[in-house]
């Protein structure tokens, strides 16, 4: 089995590291690596090619390879180069994945999506979302911070005392948590909200303080966050609008999976911020939480940065490489048999189903 | 002759008081009980040469007695698995009860079942509390090991009857000495009585709570040891019972104290049945006290924490950090094994252990502490459960199978700190709660691991 | 009423010294840690095997003829000196690992 | 009194703050501000309407104001715009002053530098030098961390472990344990080297690790970094290489008072760094710790990031700003009797004299 | 009656027992006192009650001298300064000394200065025991309320003085006793022979060590009780004097352990010397000890910890959030006082705080600060020098005058936590050692914390 | 030597009571706190003055015209009483501040 990576366009991780290269070599596959595709991800062809795979052209991949995988999709007119019955393994955004998944299927291969792996114990050493937004939620803490023009610690000194900065996470996911964990490190004072209930518990079980808006809907079975509806909203807005005005940094990480993400932070909202503030909103690919976030911009509204970056994994782009490269192997173990053929006993499986989002007839 | 051997009595009183201190102190306790054994080997060594009225003697019957019993004692104390103890106390308590009732009735004997009223009161409470003694410590026994389970013996109005009895038995004893002189009939219906006392008494008392009887009816013997002192004029008899006798009841009261109930609610509260409620729904799970913990860490090599969720919630982990100096000074390795999905978010240990500045060195990953836990002695799982689950390996069917979890089936011994027997994230039952090496220490954690460092400071 | 007075009064010093003995029993355990309640109850149980002697003192003023007496007493020596040196012993193991410390 | 606070022209901050000038009121100043002066502290003109200056315009500063402020120094051509015998306080660069010194002394007036206060207890409240030093170093970690393509803390995760990244701190004055401090909380390993012998404690008291160089010179008697021997030089580089090129980052806070800074990055050393560490240097307008550092430039050197920014408290500059008014406040308020005036008992004082770089005849 | 009477006094001693127990609990204590004062009111009533050979009874001068007694220990002891305490416990122990070596002498006087070889000895050695203690506790009071000051007692080869002179008066004694009859001569001679004794046994000791010394003398005043019970044949004194006798020598070791003393170096060490060495070069510190401060830290309202580079050094920020979280257990208000330049780098103490997870809302700035402190009970300085500098205030000439510091001038008691008397940062003097309110804790700062931890704990 | 023995064996029961109340005395301190030091001091310093007793009794059995024996037993109960009495006034007093502590 030849296993393809494709160095990313619009991506800077890569989707093998050498590390991962040299598992999957042990187990058989071979790796062929699109020519300085881990340059962004600081790997070098040679750091490829001591691991054991081989540097080759993309048309190569193409031609050659049984599995290929590419964090981010491939470009639409690329889908006919796939050979047939190969296995295409990304990470399409679940809201947009319908319209390639017929494409795919036209043109006959297998592809998975591991951003759509449900939220199980035991999925989660494949759940890229989650190797991900963890990343982002650490570096939304700390782009924030870079970017504040204050201290987020408390200081007593000779100058002057700081008070310390106000932290506000919308969503308690994986994102949010990480992020409340980081912001708390650093000494702010971190306040967090969620719709589902038992997020209290996890956002104090970080040292952060739950602020509680009652009569939300609950999570999905999958462990997704549930479409809220608009009186839950309104309540919720009237008790963030103070939250919001009192804090430096509002670090937005509510998402619920398939539609656009819930418009939490008003223009308003912003306006009553003090000047120099940051919102880092990690759900821009899907709206955004803040009504002012453009996706992939830093806009500046009235001295306060919203910075709309839903890829902020990037920032850390060695350990997210690597990360995601574990999941997509712990994933290929997962659904092949020993002969590294696609397992024929996962037509029930809910990893597999929920993830596999074409199949060759 | 005979004041030398007072004195040497006076000695061995003495003795057998320092033992009794240094036995209350766990650095010199082994040495307390040599020296109670050396008190009582020269108490009886002054009971075979002290001038007696007749010169019978008997002094064969006593040496083959004494070499039987002191045989016997050795090898069966050699013989028992150190998980049996409990269960050997009781049974040797009962010997020490029926060798009081034995004396009392020796003395009726050769004082031709007759003599004074106070002295007949005294001679039969002897014999009554001895038979008490005796079949309530034979119970115990049964209960402790298993041979009698507290099914079999459920006894209605046991309280009632148990009041009852003991008024009629001591209405008995008054009017039988009253009387001044016994005739056999009356003796045998008084034997009856007490053994029949000493079934009521201990049958309805669960299983969970023989330590606190046992210690009860030890304290029974020592009266009875007393009252064999005044009834041959011993000094060391007298009292070695008494002190047995008091020590016993405190100790009673100590150990009702430390389970978190009262002496009355064990004797009456019948609460095999109060007890292990909510546990017991789900099957037989073993608990263990923050005190046995205690003494079982501070005397193993290595030790190992599994945190999960619950310890985030407690938010344990500075506790565990005091924790982990108190048993490195006691020389106790101590490791962290991270389960790489524990918590609630990837990293969460990561973070709150460094939060308590528990060295980096000191974690372990999956691979790592599977490794370790295999010759760890005591793991302590810190409110984890899905990341324990044995499911995931034996278990085909489970939500979770295939997961890699950290495997405790190799540790010796495996304790669970949580709050009930609810499932965690993946809401599934765990197995490993029912295994064989694992206790339960229910309650919040970080409360459960003060009351553990508490213990520690004792020793 | 005033015979019991009486025999309160002639045996006071036996009750003087019965009262403190109870009382030191009290100050001697109520400090003791958890841990050691059953080597505790084990060590004084084996005390109790004290009774022993009240069976030796008792066998040597029985009739050598007496057969009854003489093998109830018989027995009597049995259980209790099992009781004692075997409480000793089981004792003894117990307290064991207290000393078995490293280092 | 009239305080004139000027528009920076090459600097973030602004000389007073509202706060500040509110307690100066109180004493009897006045003050007047630039117009937009305080606009990249993000502090508006109202603002400083409200707390009771006047905005006027740079003329006008010169013209009235008996003291003028101004973080960075006026440029060379200004200085004959300033009244004779004014008051002016700025924060001249030590190692630049005496040409200015001469410029201003031919000006007749009073010129005081605040960064040249000597390092007593007494002095410190007045002491920018710790002040900007403290923010650098806080935000030299928080910069580097966001650069770094990798967590700093350690992370066990179900896609794989992450080791802790190791910082390392060159000078463990105030900026350099700020910037350990701030990396531990961020969960690195760090160590750290100084010269001065006191810093081993000073450095372990936050949770460091100190690299010991045995033969370095002691410090001034000032409390500033003494210039080191060659040979000390050469040693302490050889132990250094090996904890450079384990580091993930690297701060360089090492100065000595007057000179260039010491070299101790080399650029072999750099060059044997993983791909994608950081290097913040602070010391870069001194020509920096490292050789490879431009100051106010990030050179990218091998997929190393070499951050030259001695200014880096602007990144914080609201703070900045806050700490640096209150410094001037405190000075003023130790050469200034209570007419306000320049008290005459100061010409032995440590203080005066070391921060006063001008007297008018 | 006599039967009565005997069962009250024996009551009277389990009534002793009781109140001593209660008195060895502080949470009991006080009520253990009053049990003990009644239990010696009822020996007292029986005492008067008691049918005597003749019946003299003189009840008269026994009212009187128990009501002026009674009101001189009552109005003293309600004058005396809680501070003068210790003072005021050693003359009364005086008191009790010479009252027994009285009784000696009146038994003397009524038996015509004869009596069987043991009766005498046991007389002889309770004289000799109540003057010992008389002017050992007079002295011993002089010392403590500085009227006599260890410089003007200083005695060569006392140790040897010491052995001879007890060598002497134990000849004399037995010598006096076999002879079976005293002359007044002789009787003078012994006298004076124990009161030399007392003084050359307290006087070479120095006045720190003096609570050691009272608490010896106390328990010499016990053994005197016992012997006068025995001459007097009263039970309740035998057993009072011997309880006061056996728990005042553990009592007196006791406090040498905890002074890390052995009480041989205490009684021949001389040791006024080998005190207060490093600390007393820099002028006259006063030192706390652990438990001294712990039991003032429970039992005041408002407690300030001042940080400063001495805490980082000890890394003691996370043991003094423990010491916030017994504190604040025990309803004791607890807060922070940051100086801002405390430590060596801006916010040094916020990050370290902040790490031990010290809330925000209980740090205190420079003016928040000293408004508190000057209502505060104790502040405790932890390794922090320079910041709580009074020169900085009150001396022109200093270094760092004008700098602002935390004020502990109106602070009712400042307890201040380092190793030496080396100073900080500054490398000045620090005057706020030596004031009136200020006591010094030597050593590292993380460790002291922890002791008083412990001490709390036992509170 | 045998008269010793004599002596011992004739009192043994006041003995056994003598070191038992020994011990009894050893046991109730040895557990104490720190802080209690001072006030049991004083509290036994208080018992101590159970003296007094002695001194009553003997005055009772003097004779009434001795003034010199009843002027030196009225001292030592004047004494007596002033250890006595003050003795637990003033740990009364010590101890109030165990008892104060607020609600
Ligand atoms: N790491 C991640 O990124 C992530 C994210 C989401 C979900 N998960 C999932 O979360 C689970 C993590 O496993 P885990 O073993 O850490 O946790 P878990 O399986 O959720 O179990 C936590 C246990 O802690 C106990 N607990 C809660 N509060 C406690 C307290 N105060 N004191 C003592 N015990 C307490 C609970 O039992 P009681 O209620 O009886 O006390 C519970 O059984 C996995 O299933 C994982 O897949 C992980
Ligand atoms: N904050 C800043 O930015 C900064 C920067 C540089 C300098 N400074 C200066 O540093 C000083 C700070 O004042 P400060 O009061 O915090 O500190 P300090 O005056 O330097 O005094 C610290 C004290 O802590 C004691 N100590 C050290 N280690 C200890 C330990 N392990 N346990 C207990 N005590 C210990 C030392 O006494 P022993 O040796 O006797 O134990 C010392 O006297 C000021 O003079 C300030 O100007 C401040
Ligand atoms: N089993 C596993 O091991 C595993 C792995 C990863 C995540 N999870 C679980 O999956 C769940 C989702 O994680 P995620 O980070 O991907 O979540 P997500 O990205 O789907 O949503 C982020 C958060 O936003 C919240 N949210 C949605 N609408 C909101 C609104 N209007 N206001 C406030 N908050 C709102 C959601 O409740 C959620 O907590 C979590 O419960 C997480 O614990 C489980
Ligand atoms: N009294 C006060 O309150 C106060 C206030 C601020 C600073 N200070 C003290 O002043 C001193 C200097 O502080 P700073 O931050 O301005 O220092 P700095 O900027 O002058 O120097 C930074 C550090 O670099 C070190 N250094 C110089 N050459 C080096 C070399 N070749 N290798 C390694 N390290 C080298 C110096 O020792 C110093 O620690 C410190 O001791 C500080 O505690 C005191």
């Amino acid at each position: 089995m030849i296993i393809g990576v494709f160095k990313e366009h619009f991506d800077k991780k890569v989707g093998l590291v050498p590390i991962v290269i040299k598992k999957l070599n042990k187990k058989g596959y071979s790796v062929i690596v699109e020519s300085t595709a881990g340059r962004k991800s600081f790997i070098a062809n040679a750091d490829f090619e001591a691991a054991g795979a081989k540097i080759c052209t993309r048309e190569n991949i193409f031609k050659n390879a049984d599995i290929v995988i590419s964090y981010t999709p491939l470009k639409d007119d690329e889908i006919r180069f796939l050979k047939k019955g190969c296995i295409y393994i990304s990470h399409f955004k679940s809201y947009v994945y319908k319209e390639v998944a017929k494409k795919l299927q036209a043109q006959g291969v297998w592809a998975f999506s591991l951003d759509m792996i449900p939220r199980s114990s035991i999925a989660q050493s494949m759940d890229v979302l989650s190797s991900m937004s963890s990343i982002a939620g650490y570096k939304a803490v700390l782009r924030a911070a870079d970017l504040l023009p204050r201290y987020l610690q408390m200081m007593i000194t000779s100058a002057g005392s700081i008070k310390p900065a106000k932290v506000f996470v919308i969503g308690a996911g994986v994102a949010g948590l990480q992020a409340i964990a980081t912001a708390k490190r650093l000494g702010a004072i971190v306040e967090a909200v969620d719709t589902r209930l038992e997020t209290e518990d996890e956002v104090k079980s970080l040292g952060g303080k739950f602020l509680k808006v009652d009569g939300a809907k609950q999570a999905t079975d999958q462990g997704y966050g549930a479409m809220q509806s608009q009186e839950f909203i309104a309540k919720q807005r009237a008790l963030m609008f103070e939250a919001i005005s009192n804090s430096d940094i509002v670090i937005c990480a509510a998402t619920v999976r398939g539609t656009k993400a819930p418009v939490i932070v008003t223009r308003e909202m912003v306006e009553t911020m003090r000047r120099g503030s940051v919102i880092i909103d990690l759900a821009s690919d899907a709206g955004g939480n803040c009504e002012l976030t453009e996706d992939n911009k830093t806009v500046i509204h009235n001295y306060v940065h919203i910075v709309g970056d839903a890829n902020l994994s990037d920032a850390a782009v060695i350990d997210a490489s690597t990360l995601f490269a574990n999941n997509v192997y712990n994933y290929l173990n997962y659904i092949s048999n020993d002969d590294l053929k696609i397992r024929t006993d996962l037509t029930e499986d809910e990893i597999f189903t929920s993830s596999c989002i074409s199949t060759p007839k | 002759m005979e004041q030398i051997l007072d004195l040497l009595l006076f000695c061995a009183s003495i003795l057998l008081i320092i033992g009794l201190r240094k036995l209350s102190n766990p650095a010199s306790a082994s040495k307390g009980n040599l020296i109670a054994a050396v008190a009582l080997g020269l108490g009886v060594l002054v009971s075979i040469l002290y001038p007696v009225v007749t010169d019978d003697n008997n002094y064969l019957i006593i040496v083959i007695g004494i070499s039987i019993g002191a045989i016997i004692g050795i090898i069966s104390s050699h013989r028992v698995q150190m998980t049996k103890m409990p269960e050997m106390v009781s049974l040797l308590n009962g010997f020490g009860g029926l060798a009081a009732a034995l004396v009392s009735l020796v003395w009726l004997i050769n004082n031709d079942f007759s003599g004074e009223t106070g002295q007949l009161v005294i001679v039969l409470l002897n014999l009554f509390l001895g038979f008490v003694a005796f079949l309530g410590s034979l119970i115990a026994y049964g209960k402790l090991s298993g041979k009698i389970q507290d099914k079999h013996l459920r006894i209605s109005f046991s309280t009632l009857i148990n009041i009852t009895l003991l008024v009629v038995a001591i209405s008995a004893m008054i009017f039988f000495s009253i009387s001044g002189n016994l005739s056999i009939t009356h003796l045998c219906v008084f034997i009856a009585l007490s053994l029949l006392y000493g079934f009521i008494f201990v049958a309805p008392i669960g299983g969970a709570d023989m330590p606190v009887v046992i210690s009860l009816l030890n304290s029974l013997t020592g009266i009875t040891a007393a009252i064999s002192g005044i009834m041959t004029d011993n000094k060391l008899m007298l009292l070695g019972g008494v002190l047995v006798g008091s020590s016993g009841i405190i100790l009673t009261l100590l150990m009702c104290k430390a389970m978190n109930r009262s002496l009355l609610s064990v004797i009456f509260g019948n609460f095999s049945s109060s007890k292990g409620g909510e546990s017991s729904v789900d099957g037989d799970v073993k608990e263990i006290n923050p005190s046995d913990l205690a003494i079982q860490l501070a005397y193993s090599s290595r030790v190992c924490i599994i945190p999960g969720y619950g310890m985030a919630v407690a938010q344990a982990q500075k506790t565990i950090k005091d924790l982990e100096s108190v048993l490195e000074s006691n020389d106790v390795e101590f490791k962290y094994a991270i389960h790489p999905v524990a918590g609630r978010m990837p990293g969460h240990m990561n973070v709150l252990l460094a939060e308590a500045d528990i060295s980096y060195d000191k974690l372990l990953d999956l691979e790592e502490a599977n490794d370790y836990l295999a010759s760890t002695d005591v793991a302590i799982v810190v409110g984890a459960n899905d990341v324990v689950n044995p499911s995931a390996l034996e278990d085909p069917t489970s939500k979770i199978y295939g997961m890699p979890i950290l495997e405790l089936s190799k540790t010796k011994s495996v304790v669970v700190l949580k709050r009930s027997m609810k499932p965690g994230y993946a809401g599934i039952q765990n197995p490993l709660f029912f295994k064989d090496n694992t206790k339960m220490l229910f309650g919040d954690a970080k409360e459960s691991i003060e009351l553990i460092l508490r213990e520690l400071k004792d020793l | 009423m005033n015979s019991i007075l009486q025999l309160l009064t002639d045996n006071l010093d036996i009750i003087y010294l019965l009262v403190f003995t109870v009382f030191l029993g009290f100050e001697i355990i109520s400090s003791i840690p958890t841990v050691l309640h059953t080597p505790l109850m084990s060590g004084s149980n084996a005390i109790s095997g004290v009774v022993l002697i009240g069976a030796i003192l008792l066998i040597r003023q029985t009739d050598p003829a007496d057969y009854l007496t003489l093998s109830l007493a018989f027995l009597g020596i049995i259980l209790g000196t099992i009781n004692l040196v075997g409480g000793f012993a089981v004792t003894h193991r117990m307290l064991e690992m207290f000393n078995k410390k490293k280092k």
